[in-house]
């Protein structure tokens, strides 16, 4: 239905009061087995899809969004997970495809896609979110929906290798080796610096999401993951692991992804994503058709943990309550948050804010700014609020 | 182990071993110097950066100076890069955009001198090779500070 | 690339030895963001689709199998869930789709989806399976690869409102209620009885699967979903729940989806899907490419709890050993196990055996056979077992 | 409670309350007999389920008795089925296969009361309404059993 499960047009009441009408589709059979051997959408659905926040000038080098406003749960359909790309997504033949493992190991090696389906397998939910999503709310109130806000997130399950598994491979790292080079066989050639100790333990290459192989938007037919870092650090189409004792200083990570404080110095290596939370449904372009009962819904999750606790407001941050988790929080996925929530019809402000394990609390907008200033671009987190007008709408104000 | 994927040599990985360190290593032989840029950048950078690397539907790739403190950022290869090394790096992998890794070494420097001297770092007479590449010192190099998370804001 | 993960051309020593070639995607760009605003596998995977086990004469009453040896984890993709339709797949329009709760309750009432949305909700991660899954090896070895043995069976992460919920919004079951009649609006009007009080904890009313409305094939916009029964009491498109006193004795629980034993008798109302488990790679059609190590790895589940324990044997059931979960164990959910083996070249015989929370260990074939005779139709359960031939064929003998 | 739904009456549940129990409860009124049945098989039904009910590309309905303990069992409406009542539910929901729900009541009551007769449960000269339909005694009618797991196999 696409936007506005809550703007549905209501049935009238006379509709409702009449005797319960014998359906079409009970009186005719329906589609055979088949009629779509990888399955699609209803088309009563079709409004459900990744869009761009803005015209790109080389659509290449651009990002689409995930629509969470329609979505439910914590699971990201593979057709619908955000994409960001520097040079277009590649056709990649898998045959063709390689992995070299190089630099300070003790056995450099080159794996193709067989020899990595034949290593022992890991597989586990985990989002991803851009650093660079919600920078639009850096100013205030962008007005924008929340698939255009906060729809640079997913969460699937990955299957794949584990980090420590494929170094063993190449009997180890030598020497100095403190961090790792991952560079994409995409025409960008993406390339990022990663510090080995601390993504070791955690850090995948992985083939599968979501039960299947990955969608070339997503990398296929392989890529990395760093649970709880920067969508950036996830290299996608990946050919290259080399170990090294220093950052590569990559364009990656010195003329993007690094954040500029007020100061004019700017930080650098910025990788956890921290403690974050949204409020997807009702969100604007939902609309409240009736007073009464509404589930509060929405997401939260951190790159440091589990999700401990998501509190929600309806009277703008005067007074907090906290939600139910809706799935079982997991270590870096989104978790997904209800609060019961009674619309006596007036104007109300929405807000949801998210507490993880290590007990980081999600910060206001004030308290980022104050922090770090206008211009960091990336790792925007703060609380955001939703207004609800009297008449049932919602707005991003 | 579980003895799976074939040796590796270093002749093998040399055309995927394109990276660059701040240090130099990484960089291959050849040269490149401003005028040479120049004509280069004209014919295959300028549609999209601008004629003199002023922005387009590239990124802008020169000014910016002094403005980081300003509520009017601009962040560019003059004003923010730390190294000089990332641009041979980045050029020479991603650039220009519809023909990444089609230059050659000495395009590559050439382009690296045309923009360094465009953004007043390096004189017009400027010949970059390996050598002279990594010793380049950025305006912003000391610019960049560690990550104070978690613990502060 | 479809079934043979393992099956691939395998590179050749002289390709693997020269220098690395910079592939054409590396230096041309790729596809623009949005080329597909909803996702699509790679053309390189086009193999991986639902397929049918025989040719139905009427296609709308058929079913079709998800491709279980190209999948990975534990989640199903929407796309490849299984299918089983006793009169095709209706296009509803969720608009117009009413589902109504009567019967021996207190306040009869008709729902909108827009109504059920605006309940309480949860998502949680369960398989389903039809019973007549595997039904084709009740007289021993069929030769068919696992996706016709084994492919009635998904797992997904579904949304929806549980049955309680939607029980206290008709102010509760009053008199004699012990059982609930569902019923689909299909053109089968497809209608099973279940046990309340069996059910009530855990069956949901859910419109959304892995993170996105329902599928239409999968019961769009509306499905009942009783975790660990048998697929079929999963009943899709539903319109109307009834509270009875006694079963109806449908169709579905007395003609279908009943067990014929031995003695010419049949269990009736035989609901929870036993622990079960099957090996997925190396499957009948994969192909062991070198001599060495390889993973097995399979599905493991069962309708009475979680998987507590997977054991794998490579000589035909004659010794097992554990192997590892890949997934962490849910609850009537399908867990990923993995084991390794190093295959030496000579045939082997590999079987896995699942033990589930309650202690119950998958039977073998002879065991179910004996306890049930060779007409019991569903419910097959048995230890599942592959032949690798010394050539590296991997056959269902 | 949170309020949700709209009441429902009987009036506005009828059309869709069409479930019928094994003790009549939820039959229409109305009735028909073995005759009409059979007219209305050879127009709606044998082109699918064979002219006598014997099966094609639909199930066989009739035959069957005394086959269950045998190796090879033959489950039909005459050999399988616990209740009468089953048939007029199920025919009435989702038969004919293209255009279900599309009989009349009567037209129900006959082609039950045909297939009764055909598999010799009921005589020839039989008129099905709510009241005789849930009084005819299947032949299988103890040939279930509970199930008797978990402990059992
Ligand atoms: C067809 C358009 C196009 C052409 C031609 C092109 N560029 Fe670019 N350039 C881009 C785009 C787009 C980006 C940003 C890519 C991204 O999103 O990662 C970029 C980024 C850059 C950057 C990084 C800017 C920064 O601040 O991070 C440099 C340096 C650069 N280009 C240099 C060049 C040079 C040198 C050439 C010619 C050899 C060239 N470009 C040709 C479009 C182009
Ligand atoms: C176009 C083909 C077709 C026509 C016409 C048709 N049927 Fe069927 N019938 C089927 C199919 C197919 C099934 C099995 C449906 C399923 O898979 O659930 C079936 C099932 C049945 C069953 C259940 C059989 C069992 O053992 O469970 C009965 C009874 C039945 N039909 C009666 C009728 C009657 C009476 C008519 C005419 C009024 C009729 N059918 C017309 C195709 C047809
Ligand atoms: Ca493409
Ligand atoms: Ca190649
Ligand atoms: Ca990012
Ligand atoms: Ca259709
Ligand atoms: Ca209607
Ligand atoms: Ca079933
Ligand atoms: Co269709
Ligand atoms: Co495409």
């Amino acid at each position: 239905m696409g936007i506005g499960a809550f703007a549905a047009a209501q049935a009238s009441a006379a509709e409702l009061l009449a005797p319960l009408k014998v359906e079409p589709w009970s009186t005719t059979p329906g589609a055979p087995i088949l009629e779509h051997p990888y399955g699609v959408p209803s088309l009563f659905e079709k409004g459900v899809v990744r869009r761009a926040a803005k015209a790109w000038p080389l659509p290449g080098a651009a990002s689409s969004m995930t629509p969470l406003a329609d979505l439910f749960g914590s699971i990201t359909p593979n057709g619908l997970v955000y994409e960001r790309h520097h040079a277009g997504v590649p056709d990649i033949d898998p045959a063709q495809h390689r992995l070299a493992v190089h630099g300070l190991v003790s056995a450099p090696k080159l794996f193709t896609m067989d020899d990595i389906l034949r290593l022992p397998s890991e597989s586990r939910i985990h989002f991803i979110e851009c650093s660079g999503n919600t920078g639009g709310e850096w100013n205030g109130p962008s007005g924008m929906p929340v698939q255009l806000t906060h729809g640079l997130l997913s969460c699937c399950e990955w299957t794949g290798v584990r980090l420590s598994t494929l170094l063993d491979e190449v009997n180890g790292a030598v020497g100095k080796a403190r961090w790792i080079l991952a560079e994409g066989s995409d025409a960008a050639a993406m390339t990022r610096s990663l510090p080995l100790d601390r993504i070791i333990d955690r850090a995948m290459i992985v083939y599968a999401q979501n039960g299947e192989r990955l969608r070339p938007e997503n990398g296929y037919p392989l890529r990395l993951i760093v649970p709880g870092f920067e969508g950036n650090t996830h290299v996608k189409w990946l050919r290259r692991l080399k170990l090294v004792d220093a950052p590569l200083e990559t364009r990656e990570e010195t003329s993007k992804y690094t954040n500029l404080l007020a100061d004019g110095t700017a930080r650098k290596f910025v990788f956890e994503m921290d403690a974050k939370s949204v409020i997807t449904r009702p969100s604007p372009g939902h609309k409240l058709t009736t007073h009464g009962y509404y589930p509060i819904s929405g997401l939260a999750w951190s790159g440091r943990g589990t999700i401990r606790r998501v509190e929600v407001s309806t009277d703008g941050g005067a007074s907090w309550r906290n939600a139910r988790m809706e799935t079982s929080p997991r270590e870096r996925a989104l978790t997904r948050f209800e609060a019961d929530w009674q619309w006596n019809g007036g104007p109300a402000a929405i807000l949801s804010r998210a507490t993880d394990s290590t007990g980081y609390v999600q910060p206001t907008r004030e308290a980022l700014v104050s922090a770090r200033g206008l211009n960091s671009q990336y790792h925007y987190n703060a609380i955001q609020q939703w207004r609800v007008d009297a008449n049932g709408d919602v707005r991003n104000a | 182990s579980h003895h799976l994927g074939t040796p590796l040599t270093e002749e093998q990985i040399a055309p995927w071993d394109i990276d660059v360190g701040p240090d130099g290593r990484g960089l291959p032989a050849g040269s490149g110097d401003v005028a040479m840029g120049a004509h280069v950048f004209a014919s295959k950078c300028a549609a999209c950066h601008g004629a003199a690397g002023q922005g387009l539907i590239g990124d802008a790739l020169v000014g910016g100076r002094g403005t980081l403190a300003s509520n009017k950022p601009k962040r560019t290869v003059g004003s923010y890069w730390p190294y000089a090394t990332t641009l041979f790096d980045y050029i020479r992998r991603a650039m220009p955009f519809n023909a990444p890794q089609s230059l050659s070494a000495d395009e590559v420097y050439a382009l690296s001198a045309y923009l360094l001297n465009q953004n007043g770092i390096v004189p017009p007479g400027t010949i970059l090779d390996k050598d002279s590449l990594p010793k380049v010192i950025m305006p912003n190099r000391d610019g960049f500070v560690p990550d104070s998370r978690p613990g502060k804001l």
